[in-house]
């Protein structure tokens, strides 16, 4: 417990942890740390345990410790629920009173949460700014801090309620500046210099790569973990004209894009495993029109409902074979916050200059666990449309939408700029886009859209992150949200030298770069949120290389740092 | 623009005497009539034998997955307004498979027009019942003919809102054609269900026995296409006769108008190389 | 059977005050007059806040995916006649993600009873809308209102031709007992779409907003449930007053009684260990 | 050409092709011939050019030649489409002055059908009668073959109607042995002794297993190459008890069949790629609620629509991986129709002891060919229940549907048959089937559905079948239809001796098995119809074995036997 702290704020669903969450993400980041933190929810609405665990510290984060250093308990059912999940010498703030806790813990620290709100707010609302107020307290950043977190987190509130809000908080602060006797918990604050960057979770980058990328039609629908996904972008919906659409189910919303995309404009859906498995058909149907589309498919746990709220990253091998026939698809896997910005961009120039569908794996995990990022470098960012364009659209005559070329790819005429008519056809076609039963014009057209197309998808695939591999005794292997534990881990392992391996990209699978990067490793072990170890399957069927061994994880977490620390020493 | 305008060269892959020839005429008819350019008219289908009318007029066409028509065509009006979409459509297509599509798109009511080639048969995959064959009618399946009741598209239609519900003939084409006209003309989701004689599959509802059966709803000018109660009652309307024409009608603000896609640029002709997220990026800090 | 025979272990994880604990009520009560053992009951449901209530109740319980509990239920049935099977479902479990399986399910008329939790909200994935928000609904995705024009289920049941066509009101749970108990009792498809306040979720249409409007259709005595056109008026009927109760009834043979299943063993007590196949063996000579 | 004949009828869809089809297939087996016969047919029901061919030989038969030796001609589009595809000596028949072909052609035989039919049965519809007897005359069967096979045609109809039939396939005949000079096509007959024999197809071959393994519950959506499952079982409906419904979509078939399953009902269903790309979430669902289910995937060539009526085996990767979560599934790939039988029957015993989806991967050749078979051995069929019988159940108190147990099986009872009740869950669930947010019960829950059942299906997984395996020098590799033509090859090849292993069951993936049978031999190349090898993909992930090369074909035909020898004395 040098330079870094975890904390943990649980309750019950509906007592509004998320909100606190944010507001000591902010707080924290103001005050100069680097955070990450993620939400434990339960698929309810109220009741039952949920918490939101942040780190914060003079280094960069990327993942989750197990054990709290702090825990603020804001229900009586917390406090047994959490007591073991305690470093030693934690601490676990609570409402001795309210709670009617009698028992006695040397963790313990007793604030009167409930009081302080009735007095300062007028009700038990409050409480959640008291505890901001106390844990910036623990923490010992200064008051000016939670203040400003106050102020921007009600923002725009009445005047009355901001003021009660800070009053609660600040109650809260001097309590612990008061009462609490350690200071174990004053880590150093200001290792941030410019605190004016952003603070979002993977869904939020999403959105704003596909915004950037001009996405203007997005349809889905809800299912967690990509429901923010829509919320967000709906949000800025009309600042930048683009149509959202809840649809009638996930079949509706993948053949929404489809025809909007056909139609010219770049859309997008998102969904989990379960809505994907509904998307299968328009996947292929996708690939079949050479109808570009992007597809985000958030994993969870499954089969079927599985754990709605928690995460996983089982759906790999789905999502790579996904669809009836035979078709290039692009599948990314990022593995931060930043690479999923730009790859969201890179995956609609990849869709538009292909033709094809691109898939971005997440999960729950990254897709809500939030971090302090450097604000995204704009400039890098180059949107390439590979349409014929309305002006030289008005010379096209006698279009063929599917005229063979070297590359698989045909130019790509939008309907009503060009003079002449387009035909796009799910049953095997003609160049023309005609239907044909012709045995010959078939072998064509799958080589177009399979072999050609995915040679050149091949020229460009994302390239795997190495980390501290020279002289690594251990190689770690990841793909989606492992690349922060992996790195977590890589930076503080002792015993041995841990480097590792992570692919932003897993299809085109980047067979030759894997072989060289690998084959020489000494041990390696790939480490997957899932039982059957599909990343290194993967890698033996495209490379021929198996893996030492395989971390797995398949109980709807994601993997801690310690937590991977043990499993890697385990497994030698 | 001219009939031939709308000529395509494809070979008709239907059977001689096949109903949809005359759908096919009479869609051909009404295009002529449009004033509209082959480029800005959009034919969305599904897989069926309806659902390869798009091929053989020369407009655009989308010909996508099997009952997943109206999505496609909902949202390629949504991104290009500028485009009259058409759906040519089965029973089995529209009404199985897309079920659940016809029933929320009648509720989003883009301006879209569908057309259902009701020959009451799967035809494509060779006679098996479809959603609205008639209590039963027997097929290899239904060995002791079909039990299901039928699925009352028209009425079906009105209850859940829609502002434009009628039925053709396809041996009526003069008729047709203009019913898809006022379909088209109708701003919002129109649904025209065609009765299409299968002569295939279909040897129980034949060109004699919907010609037998078949009138003009409106025939003695007295029909009020807007009185709902009376539209329902012509819409359950099915036994020895049979009413085509608009059944119902009603005005209803589209999709369009209500999200405000009916003025400025369509999307389809937005800017998108360098869109400014500075703003909202800062929100995140 | 006494009200404890149904009672379930499970700790209940709606929220404080949510309209499905009145439903519970009134489907506990209603299992308890049933005179049937819960071993004979079984419980079909989706995915959603609705969907849990099988958990709490002592029946049999197969909780499947969203949307797709019809095809589930009718099966079962048809698989064991000797089954009571009931469906509890949202509005959006049955309405927008299963509304296929809706439409055709009330076409085939098995013997089921379906529940619809209607809070006009998506509770579970935290408030977006459903097929019957009322238009102007403000939510996340929906920024500015919902503009679909709502679902009208019970309309739409009638359209399709379903026999029992119902709605009740999770605050009223005598009433809605009776009804769910006269939808069992109802040989054939019921629905039941009862109103549920969201307390979480729905700020438009709380307990308040629907107490002061809801009435019971047949309270004076005069409505006569078998008048379609009458329950065509009733079932659109939604503003300041929306009626509940049994809005149409009919008798309507049954998919078990057309196919001959309510007659003989049931299909799950056939021996299947030694299936005599030597005489059609022979027709492929 | 010497002891064996190909065989082609062409014309326009609708003019009968396939009842002229099945009753040369009988008319030839009963005169002691083994025949193999198979369509190729467009996706339209009227127009455009249809073929039925049929092989002919005193040796068993399993596959197709390129070119027929005889090809009859049913319309004038035929004689140029079918001229260029004859063996050298081959016959073309055909009605010159009906068709007025003026030019000559020497392969050109003359056969004024038109005419005979109309003189014999008052109709052109006789044609195909006329064709029957004119094929048997040129094979120069007995005539009694030919009454006999009119009788069993036509069985059932008007006396009026058979005989008449009967005078125009005798007016054929003897038209022939008046009018042909050569006999080159007289082939020996009667190397079957015993021609009480069936003559199916593999979609009869899977209803009949179906029946027999007291399938009771059919549901499913009609498509091609699947759609005459439906119909067969139908047929035999009413005798046996079973229910066929045709469902409003392949979303509602396998959810039926998942509830007639639950309630205790043998239930299958059956699609193509497309439909399946429908049912992935259901499938999904039957692996987490553990409810036994058959599914018949039909493949044809995607992606979306494709070739409806033609052959692919493209979909094996995606019914591998096909489904969000992770469970263990048994995939089968018979070869033969005798396999379909058996393995049917098997996979409704497998489904049920392990409680999972059994898939039977078959495709558009398989199902649409016929073969004449040896009569079912039906003493081998053993039907065993894997369910809590009804005696038993009637002691059953605290039922846990889902009971830990070793072999991850938990034993299964039927609701209504005990006393308790059953909760069965979607979500992720305890052993009593209560929605659960516990990791350890999660992490127990996928040990359960996904490694221990593996395990046990692992055991019982059909052996590959190995042919001309001594000393081969190259062994070719196949699933499901090519199981017919790479036995063929290996039967007939000359230059090289040529062996071949086939796997019936794809999954559970027999490795080591098949790194046994291949590591040492000599040269091993995949026969797929497919354009990425997926085979030699999976082969190359299970045992890190890699094929010398892979034989594709994905012009949506099958492979012939001389077009395969070819391919593979180029691959060398
Ligand atoms: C997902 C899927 N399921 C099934 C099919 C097979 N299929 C093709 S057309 C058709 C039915 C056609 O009936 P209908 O829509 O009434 O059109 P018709 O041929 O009668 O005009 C079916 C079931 C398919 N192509 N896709
Ligand atoms: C295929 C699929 N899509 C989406 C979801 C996510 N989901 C779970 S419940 C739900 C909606 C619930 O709404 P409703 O049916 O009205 O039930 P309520 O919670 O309001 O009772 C959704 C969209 C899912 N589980 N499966
Ligand atoms: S099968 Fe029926 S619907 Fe299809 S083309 Fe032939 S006649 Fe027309
Ligand atoms: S979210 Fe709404 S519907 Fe769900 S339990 Fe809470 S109050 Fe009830
Ligand atoms: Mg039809
Ligand atoms: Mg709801």
């Amino acid at each position: 417990m040098t330079n870094e702290l975890t904390i943990k704020i649980t309750g019950e669903a509906g007592q509004g942890i998320q909100t606190i969450g944010a507001a000591l993400c902010r707080l924290f980041k103001n005050a100069g740390f680097h955070i990450f933190a993620n939400q434990d929810l339960m698929s309810r609405i109220r009741g039952g345990n949920n918490f939101f665990q942040l780190r914060i510290s003079d280094k960069p984060l990327f993942a989750l410790r197990q054990k709290s250093d702090i825990t603020v308990a804001l229900d009586k059912a917390s406090v047994a629920l959490h007591k073991s999940s305690m470093t030693d010498g934690g601490i676990l703030v609570l409402d001795r009173k309210k709670f009617n806790v009698i028992e006695e813990d040397n963790a313990f620290f007793d604030v009167p949460f409930y009081d302080m709100a009735v007095r300062t707010g007028g009700s038990a609302l409050f409480i959640n700014s008291v505890s901001c107020g106390v844990l910036a307290g623990i923490v010992g950043v200064e008051s000016s801090y939670v203040e400003q977190a106050m102020n921007a987190t009600f923002a725009g509130k009445d005047e009355d309620v901001i003021r009660k809000n800070k009053d609660a908080a600040c109650v809260g602060y001097d309590f612990v500046r008061s009462n609490l006797k350690r200071d174990a918990f004053r880590i150093k604050a200001g290792a941030i210099k410019d605190t004016n960057t952003p603070i979002m979770n993977g869904n939020d980058a999403i959105v704003l790569g596909a915004i950037r990328a001009g996405c203007k039609f997005y349809s889905a629908y809800p299912m967690s973990p990509s429901t923010s996904i829509m919320e967000v972008i709906a949000r800025y919906a009309k600042k930048f004209n683009i149509v959202v659409e809840q649809a009638e189910d996930e079949i509706a919303a993948i053949n929404m894009i489809i025809g909007a995309s056909f139609a010219g404009v770049r859309s997008m859906t998102a969904t989990a495993g379960g809505g994907f498995a509904l998307m299968v058909e328009g996947l292929s149907l996708a690939a079949m029109t050479e109808t570009p589309i992007v597809v985000v498919v958030a994993q969870r746990p499954a089969p079927a409902t599985g754990f709605p709220t928690r995460t996983a990253q089982a759906d790999l091998e789905f999502v790579l074979h996904a669809g009836h026939g035979e078709f290039a698809r692009a599948v990314y896997a990022p593995g931060t916050i930043e690479e999923l910005f730009f790859v969201t961009i890179k995956a609609f120039n990849v869709a538009e200059k292909y033709q094809i569908p691109a898939i971005i794996l997440t999960d729950q995990h990254l897709a809500d666990s939030y971090r302090n990022i450097e604000t995204f470098d704009l400039n890098k960012i180059k949107i390439q449309r590979y349409i014929i364009s309305k002006e030289d659209s008005k010379r096209i005559k006698n279009y063929k939408r599917y005229q063979f070329t070297e590359s698989g790819i045909s130019p790509r005429a939008i309907p009503s700029w060009i003079e002449d008519v387009i035909y796009v056809d799910s049953d095997e076609h003609t160049e023309e886009g005609h239907i044909t039963e012709d045995a010959e014009m078939g072998r064509k057209m799958v080589e177009k859209r399979f072999y050609k197309k995915f040679s050149g998808l091949s020229q460009e695939v994302e390239k795997p992150t190495v980390y501290n591999m020279e002289r690594a005794d251990i190689v770690l292997l990841g793909f989606g949200s492992t690349y922060g534990v992996m790195r977590e881990v890589s930076d503080t392992a002792t015993d041995k030298k841990v480097g590792f391996v992570h692919l932003p990209q897993v299809w085109p699978f980047p067979a030759i770069e894997m072989a060289g990067l690998l084959k020489n490793a000494k041990r390696v072990l790939s480490v997957e949120n899932n039982a059957g170890g599909q990343l290194a399957r993967l890698l033996r069927r495209e490379t021929g290389l198996q893996v030492n061994g395989s971390v797995l994880k398949y109980d709807g977490r994601p993997f801690h740092v310690d937590g991977l620390m043990d499993r890697i020493k385990k497994e030698g | 623009m001219d009939i031939s305008d709308f000529k395509s060269n494809e070979e008709i892959a239907w059977c001689p005497g096949c109903g949809n020839f005359g759908i096919l005429t009479a869609v051909k008819k009404t295009l002529s009539q449009l004033a509209r350019h082959p480029k800005d008219i959009l034919f969305v289908s599904g897989i069926g034998q309806a659902s390869k009318l798009p091929h053989y007029v020369n407009c655009n066409c989308f010909n996508g997955l099997h009952g997943r028509t109206l999505p496609v065509a909902s949202a390629a009006k949504i991104a290009n307004r500028n485009l009259t979409v058409l759906v040519t459509t089965g029973d089995g297509d529209c009404y199985g498979e897309g079920g659940n599509h016809l029933i929320h798109n009648i509720r989003r009511n883009t301006d879209i027009t569908v057309i259902v080639h009701d020959n009451q048969v799967y035809g494509l995959t060779k006679g098996q019942s479809s959603p609205t064959s008639d209590p039963g009618y027997v097929t290899k399946i239904q060995e002791e003919g079909v039990i299901l009741e039928p699925l009352h598209p028209l009425e079906m239609a009105i209850a859940l809102g829609a502002g434009f519900v009628a039925r053709g003939y396809s041996l009526e084409t003069e008729h047709l054609s203009w019913l898809i006209g006022e379909g088209i003309r109708h701003k919002g989701f129109s649904l025209i269900d065609v009765l299409q004689p299968c002569v295939s599959f279909n040897k129980k509802n034949t060109y004699e026995w919907y010609s037998k059966r078949v009138y003009k709803v409106n025939d003695n000018g007295s029909y009020d296409p807007e009185n709902k109660m009376a539209a329902y009652e012509k819409s359950h309307e099915w036994g020895d006769r049979i009413p085509i024409g608009i059944i119902y009608r009603a005005e209803k603000e589209t999709y369009e108008e209500k999200r405000g896609l009916s003025q400025g640029i369509p999307l389809v002709d937005e800017q998108i190389e360098d869109v400014d997220i500075k703003g909202i990026l800062s929100e995140f800090v």
